[in-house]
C-alpha cells in the first residue's frame, strides 16, 4: 500500500444565500480558512484539485480555470474531478491518491457551488440523455422513487417511516443550530416536519435539502509532512468509491449496490468489521430525510430493512450509539458541488475535536459519504484521529 | 514507488460516426480488453475523462459514459478537462501499490455540439471577457499577433507547422483530416481571425481513447513490450489574460517538473519524438521553445531546419497532431496514445524510423495554453 | 430572448430557433439546453462597473505588490492580499496584441468584423481586453495596414451606460 | 472616486447551447420499434438478462447485445413519485405528472424514467394514492400517431 495520508486543516465558507460574493470571492473564503486552519501558505502546497457540479449550474464551463487564483493553484498542478453529487469525495479521493503515490506532500482541495446562481432543478435534468429517460422532475423526484421503491421493498409501513424520516430531520436540524456555518438553522418538531407541505409524495418541505452556495477546503498531506506541521491530523483509513449502471432500472436502488459495495471496501481498507460498533460519528450524505433511511442500512450500520426502528430507538440521533450527521448535514446546507467534501472536512474536524458545538464527545472514528448520478454513484472516506 | 507500465491502447477515428455516445466508447475500450484477454470486471480501476458538460450537453457526463467505460461496480473517477490528467491520475493507485491495473478512457463526439468558439465563449468570465469576445480562437490569435512580433517568427514559419502535421496524418489511419496542403494553401485560407487562417485552426473531430496501465510485474505479463511512465509535470497559469505575458506560459513549469521526474536533462536530445497539443498551428512552434527543443523566440528556425518533421532528429507530432484530430477533451490521451505506440514501434505507417527510447506527450487547454500539462514515457 | 428558443412541452425540451446543425443521414435527437443565469458581481465588480456608468475606469492597488489592476480586484491574484485601494486610471493607452474576428459563430457578441486587442493603460499593471475601433475594418488588409501604424489608443463611451463592460464601446486610435 | 451606491448586484442572463446527439443503430431500431407498437429489447448471451430500453451491450458483462427480444406491454410498478411543481422549462400546463419504473414482464430490469402513469384524472392526489401502488400492474396506452419516440406511449394504465 502507498503512504499514509492525513487531512492537516480544514476551512468552508459560511453557507446560505451568498448574493454578496462573486463567485471566485466565495471560493477564496475557503481557502483562506483552510491555510489559516492548517498554518502552511500556498508555497508548501505541491497541487490543487477542484471540483464543482457540472459547471452548466453557474454557466461558466472549466470554472477551475476563473477560480485558478483564488484556488492558488497559479503554477502548480491541477486537477478537475467530477462525479457529479459525489464530486466533494470523488476530490478528495484524487488528493488521497496523489499523496500515497508518492508524487505530492501536500495537496488543496476545493470544492464548490453558487447554486443562487442558476436553476439547479433545470440544471439537473441535464444529466439525462435527451431521448430515453425524460421526465419531468429533478432530483426531489429521483430520490422520491429511490425512497418509494425501498418502502415498498421491504413493506416498510408508510407511518413508520414517517415518524423516523422525521427524526432525521428534526435531529440533522438541531445540528444545524449547533453549526455556526450551516445554512439552514431552525429549531423544528416531529409534527413541523410530518405536516409541511408536500414536494413529491411522501417527501416534504422539511424532508428536502436547501439551495445553497458555498464552498470548502480540505488540505491532505503525507505522514511525514503531516506530523511535521500538524498537532493532531485527520487520518485517512479508507476510501471506496462505486458507480452503477446509468439506466434507473437497471439496478436496485432499494438495496443500494454502490453504497454497499463502496463502504464495504472502505471498511476493509480501514479494518473495520463492526461499523456501527466501531465508527463513532457518520457524515452520511443526506439531501432527502428518507434517502439517509435507506442509506444507514447500505453503509452497513443497521440490518437491511430495520433502518425506521434503529433510528426510532435513538442509535443515530444526538447521543446515540453512532450520531448521524451533527453538523446538520447536506438537510441543513446543500452547495452540491462542495456538499460530500463538507462531509469529509467534518469528519475531521469531528476526530480531532475541533467541531466545537456540534463536537461528538472523543470521536475518534468518523465516516463520511456522498452519493451522485442519475442515483448511481457512491463515495466514502473513513477518517480516523489515529494512524 | 512502483513503476506504472502502459500494456495496451485503442483509438477511435475521428470522422464523424453515426454509432451514439454509449456504442462509440464501447468499442475501443472492448478493443483493448480483447487485445490483452481481460474481462471488464478484472480490472483494478477506471479513470474516465469525458467532457465538460458543455462539450455535450450532458452534464455529470460521467452518468452516461459509466456504462461504456466499463466501471460498472468498479473503484472509478472521473476527471473533467484534458484526458491526460486522467492517465496521470491512472498511475497514481499503481504506484501506491493499491491497484494493478486500471483502464484509462477518455471520450468525446465533437459532431454532437456546435462550435468550438460557442463553447469556449463560456469558459471567459461573465462580466468582463466574454461580453468583449473572448473564448479559445480569439485568445490565440492575440497570443499569436504577440509571437509574430516580439520574434519576428513569420507567417510562411507557422503555415510549415499545419502543413508538416497534416502531412504526417496521411499516414495515421486514426487522424480526422487527411489531405495534403501546401504553405501557399494555408497561407491563402480564408484569415478568420487575423491573424490566425482557416487552415491553422483544428478541426472538431469525435474521439474515444482507451489505455490499460499496470504495475511493473503484472505489464510484464500482459505484453511482451511495456512502456514505462517516467515522469509528468503540470501548471495551471493566472486567469486574466491581460494578468499574463502571453508568450510566457506555464508549459515552462510543468515541463521542468516532468523533466526532473523522468531525469531529463537536455530535452533536445534526450527526448526521441514529441506529441504536443497545437490546436493553432503556431503554438507547436512556441510550445517547442518553452519545451526546451529550442531557444526562446527560435521556434520559427527550428520548424526551419527540418529538426520536427518525422524524419528529423526531433519528431514532432508524427500522429498529425491535434490540427488532424481534434476530440477536445480526449485529445491529451491521444498525445500519450501516439508516444505509446512509437515506443512499441507500432504506429504503423508512420511508425519513425529510428529506435524510440523516450517519448513526451503534452496536452494543454483554456485561453492562451492556460493549464499545461507534460508526460514523459520511456521504453 | 424568448423568440430564440422554443418549449417543446411533448418532448420536455427547449430548440434553439436560430441555429441548425448541419444536415446528418443518421438518426439524431436536438436535446438544447437553455437556462437562466443571475451572476453575483460582488462589491468589487459592482464599484468597477458603477465607475464606468460615470465614465470612469476604476482600478485596485495591491498593497504588497504595489501593483495596480484592471478591472478592479477584490485580491491581488499573486499576493491574494485584499486589494482595497481604488484607483483611477487614464483613459488612454497602447496596444499589446490584437486580433480581427472576421467570421461567424453561434452566440458571438457581435456581428463581425471587430478588433479585439489588449491594451495596457497607462498606469496600469495588466492590460484590459477590449474591442478597438472607430475606423472602417472592412478590408482586413486595409486594417492590418492601418494597424501598424497605431499604437495608441483612448477609450469612447457608449452614449447610453448601463454599468457593464460595454460602457466602454471601444478604443479608438489616438 | 465612485462611492458604492448601493449593495452588490447581480446580472441576470440566458446561456443558450445547442446539441443534436446520434441516436445509433440500437436506439434508432428501438424506436423504430415503437412506430408499430413493440417494445423491443435485447438479451445478453452471457448472463442471459433482457434489457429495456435495447442496448449495445450489456453493462455488467460487457459483451455486445445482439439478440433483439420483443418484450411484454404489461408490467408492475416497482415505484413512483408524483411530480408536481416547476423549474425553469416546465409551466404549470405540464404538472402533475406520476413517473414510474415499470418490471415489464419478462424483462431483467425496469423502464428508466421515461414510463409515466395515467388513463385517469391525475390531479386529483386522493384518487392517485388509491390506484397508484408499488405492484399495482400496468399495461400500455399507445398514441395513435406515433413518431418513433419515447412519447409514442401515451402513458401507462393501472389494471384495476
Amino acid at each position: 500500500m502507498g503512504r499514509a495520508v492525513a487531512v492537516i486543516g480544514t476551512g468552508q465558507t459560511k453557507h446560505g444565500r451568498r448574493d454578496d460574493l462573486s463567485y471566485p470571492d466565495l471560493v477564496r473564503e475557503a481557502v483562506k480558512k483552510a491555510f489559516e486552519d492548517a498554518g502552511i501558505t500556498p508555497k508548501d502546497v505541491d497541487g490543487v484539485v477542484y471540483g464543482s457540479m457540472p459547471s452548466m449550474m453557474e454557466g461558466v464551463a472549466y470554472n477551475h480555470f476563473y477560480f485558478a487564483d483564488a484556488l492558488r493553484t497559479v503554477g502548480k498542478p491541477l486537477f478537475r474531478t467530477e462525479t457529479c453529487g459525489s464530486t466533494g469525495q470523488s476530490v478528495a479521493h484524487t488528493a488521497i491518491h496523489w499523496v500515497a503515490s508518492g508524487m505530492a506532500d501536500i495537496v488543496l482541495v476545493v470544492a464548490s457551488e453558487k447554486e443562487h446562481e442558476g436553476d439547479a432543478q433545470a440544471t439537473m435534468m441535464t444529466i439525462l440523455e435527451p431521448f430515453l429517460m425524460v421526465t419531468i422532475g429533478g432530483a426531489p423526484v429521483a430520490f422520491s422513487l429511490q425512497s418509494r421503491e425501498w418502502m415498498g421493498y421491504y413493506h416498510i409501513d408508510e407511518d413508520k417511516a414517517r415518524e423516523a424520516a422525521s427524526i432525521v430531520s428534526v435531529d440533522s436540524h438541531d445540528g444545524g443550530l449547533n453549526n455556526p456555518l450551516a445554512h439552514i438553522r431552525v429549531k423544528l418538531t416531529k409534527e413541523d416536519v410530518s405536516k409541511a407541505p408536500i414536494i413529491t409524495y411522501p417527501v416534504r418541505l422539511y424532508d428536502v435539502c436547501p439551495v445553497s452556495d458555498g464552498a470548502c477546503a480540505v488540505i491532505f498531506a503525507s505522514e511525514e509532512k503531516a506530523k511535521k506541521i500538524c498537532k493532531k491530523p485527520a487520518w485517512v483509513k479508507g476510501i471506496g468509491f462505486r458507480g452503477e449502471e446509468y439506466f434507473i432500472g437497471d439496478s436496485s436502488k432499494a438495496v443500494w449496490q454502490s453504497t454497499i459495495e463502496a463502504s464495504k471496501e472502505a471498511y476493509k481498507e480501514a479494518g473495520i468489521t463492526n461499523p456501527l460498533k466501531e465508527l463513532d460519528v457518520a457524515e452520511v450524505y443526506n439531501p432527502f430525510s428518507y434517502q439517509e433511511l435507506m442509506f444507514l442500512e447500505c453503509l452497513g450500520l443497521c440490518p437491511p430493512g430495520e433502518a425506521p426502528d434503529y433510528v426510532i430507538k435513538g442509535t443515530f440521533s444526538p447521543g446515540g450509539e453512532l450520531p448521524c450527521d451533527p453538523s446538520g448535514g447536506v438537510l441543513c446546507c446543500n452547495p452540491i458541488g462542495a456538499a460530500g467534501l463538507i462531509r469529509v472536512a467534518e469528519a475531521a474536524l469531528q476526530v480531532t475535536g475541533k467541531a466545537g458545538e456540534h463536537q461528538v464527545e472523543g470521536a475518534k472514528l468518523a465516516l463520511s459519504h456522498a452519493m451522485g448520478g442519475a442515483m448511481q454513484f457512491n463515495g466514502i472516506t473513513i477518517l480516523g484521529s489515529e494512524l | 514507488m512502483q513503476k506504472v507500465g502502459i500494456v495496451e491502447v485503442a483509438q477511435s477515428a475521428g470522422t464523424e460516426s453515426p454509432l451514439s455516445l454509449m456504442e462509440f466508447t464501447y468499442k475501443p475500450v472492448k478493443e483493448v480488453l480483447d487485445k490483452v484477454g481481460m474481462k471488464r470486471d478484472e480490472v483494478d480501476m477506471y479513470i474516465l475523462a469525458s467532457t465538460d458538460v458543455f462539450h455535450s450537453g450532458m452534464s455529470c457526463a460521467n452518468a452516461f459514459d459509466w456504462d461504456a467505460s466499463g466501471a460498472f461496480m468498479k473503484p472509478a473517477s472521473r476527471e473533467e478537462g484534458d484526458a491526460i490528467t486522467s492517465f496521470v491520475y491512472g498511475c497514481m493507485p499503481i504506484m501506491e501499490g493499491k491497484c494493478d491495473t486500471v483502464l484509462v478512457v477518455g471520450l468525446i463526439k465533437g459532431s454532437e455540439n456546435a462550435e468550438n468558439d460557442t463553447l469556449t465563449s463560456f469558459v471567459a468570465d461573465p462580466f468582463y471577457s466574454r461580453p468583449v469576445g473572448i473564448q479559445e480562437t480569439t485568445a490565440a490569435a492575440m497570443q499569436m499577433r504577440l509571437y509574430l512580433q516580439r520574434y519576428g517568427i513569420t507567417e510562411e514559419q507557422c503555415a510549415k507547422v499545419v502543413v508538416k502535421n497534416l502531412s504526417n496524418a496521411l499516414f495515421n489511419p486514426y487522424a480526422h483530416i487527411k489531405k495534403r496542403v501546401s504553405v501557399d494553401d494555408v497561407l491563402n485560407s480564408e484569415r478568420i481571425c487575423d491573424p490566425l487562417k482557416a487552415l491553422e485552426c483544428a478541426p472538431k473531430s469525435e474521439g474515444v481513447c482507451a489505455m490499460l496501465l499496470a504495475s511493473e510485474e503484472k505489464a510484464k505479463k500482459l505484453t511482451d513490450k511495456p512502456v514505462w511512465f517516467k515522469g509528468w509535470g503540470s501548471s495551471m497559469d493566472t486567469f486574466y489574460l491581460g494578468d499574463r505575458d502571453l508568450l510566457d506560459t506555464q508549459l515552462k513549469t510543468a515541463a521542468a517538473s516532468a523533466y526532473k521526474m523522468a531525469g531529463i536533462s537536455n530535452p533536445r536530445k534526450e527526448i526521441d519524438i514529441a506529441e504536443t497539443c497545437e490546436p493553432y498551428a503556431f503554438q507547436e512552434l512556441l510550445w517547442c521553445e518553452e519545451l526546451g527543443f529550442c531557444a526562446q523566440g527560435q521556434g520559427g528556425k527550428l520548424i526551419d531546419s527540418g529538426v520536427t518533421q518525422i524524419t528529423g532528429e526531433l519528431p514532432v507530432n508524427p500522429s498529425g497532431g491535434v490540427l488532424a484530430m481534434n476530440p477536445y477533451v480526449a485529445r491529451g490521451l491521444y498525445r500519450v496514445a501516439e508516444a505509446v505506440l512509437q515506443i512499441k514501434g507500432k504506429a504503423g505507417e508512420h511508425q519513425l524510423d529510428k529506435k524510440v527510447n523516450t517519448a513526451l506527450a503534452h496536452s494543454t487547454y483554456g485561453f492562451c495554453g492556460q493549464w499545461q500539462g507534460v508526460v514523459i514515457l520511456g521504453s | 430572448m424568448a423568440e430564440r428558443y422554443k418549449v417543446d412541452k411533448d418532448l420536455v425540451r427547449m430548440e434553439i430557433v436560430d441555429f441548425t446543425f448541419p444536415q446528418k443521414e443518421y438518426k439524431t435527437s436536438r436535446h438544447d439546453t437553455v437556462l437562466p443565469y443571475n451572476w453575483a458581481l460582488g462589491p468589487t465588480w459592482t464599484k468597477f462597473f458603477d465607475g464606468l456608468k460615470e465614465g470612469k475606469i476604476f482600478g485596485t492597488r495591491c498593497k504588497k505588490c504595489n501593483k495596480i489592476l484592471v478591472p478592479a480586484r477584490t485580491f491581488c491574484p499573486s499576493c491574494y492580499e485584499d486589494m482595497e485601494e481604488w484607483v483611477e486610471l487614464p483613459q488612454e493607452g497602447s496596444i499589446e496584441t490584437w486580433c480581427l474576428v472576421n467570421y461567424k459563430y453561434y452566440g458571438q457578441v457581435k456581428e463581425p468584423p471587430y478588433i479585439i486587442g489588449q491594451i495596457r493603460l497607462d498606469k496600469a499593471d495588466c492590460s484590459l481586453t477590449h474591442f478597438i475601433g472607430g475606423f472602417d475594418l472592412s478590408d482586413p488588409d486595409k486594417v492590418r495596414k492601418k494597424m501598424k501604424t497605431v499604437s495608441r489608443v483612448k477609450a469612447v463611451w457608449s452614449k447610453e451606460k448601463h454599468a457593464d463592460i460595454y460602457d466602454i464601446a471601444y478604443f479608438k486610435p489616438v | 472616486m465612485a462611492e458604492q451606491k448601493e449593495k452588490p448586484r447581480k446580472v441576470a442572463s440566458m446561456g443558450m447551447v445547442p446539441y443534436e446527439m446520434a441516436l445509433g443503430p440500437t436506439w434508432t431500431r428501438f424506436f423504430e420499434g415503437f412506430k408499430e407498437k413493440r417494445i423491443l429489447g435485447t438479451k445478453c448471451n452471457k448472463c442471459g438478462r433482457v434489457l429495456v430500453p435495447a442496448r449495445p451491450f450489456c453493462p455488467r458483462c460487457f459483451e455486445p447485445m445482439e439478440e433483439w427480444v420483443e418484450v411484454a406491454q404489461e408490467g408492475t410498478i416497482v415505484t413512483w413519485s408524483y411530480v408536481n411543481y416547476t423549474y425553469f422549462g416546465v409551466t404549470p400546463d405540464m404538472i402533475p405528472v406520476i413517473g414510474a419504473t415499470i418490471k415489464l414482464d419478462g424483462v431483467d430490469c425496469g423502464t428508466g424514467m421515461w414510463t409515466q402513469i395515467g388513463g385517469f384524472d391525475i390531479k386529483d392526489f386522493e384518487l392517485v394514492t388509491k390506484k397508484v401502488k408499488v405492484g399495482a400492474r400496468v399495461k400500455a396506452v399507445w398514441r395513435r400517431k406515433r413518431q418513433g419516440n419515447f412519447r409514442d406511449i401515451d402513458y401507462w394504465k393501472i389494471i384495476e
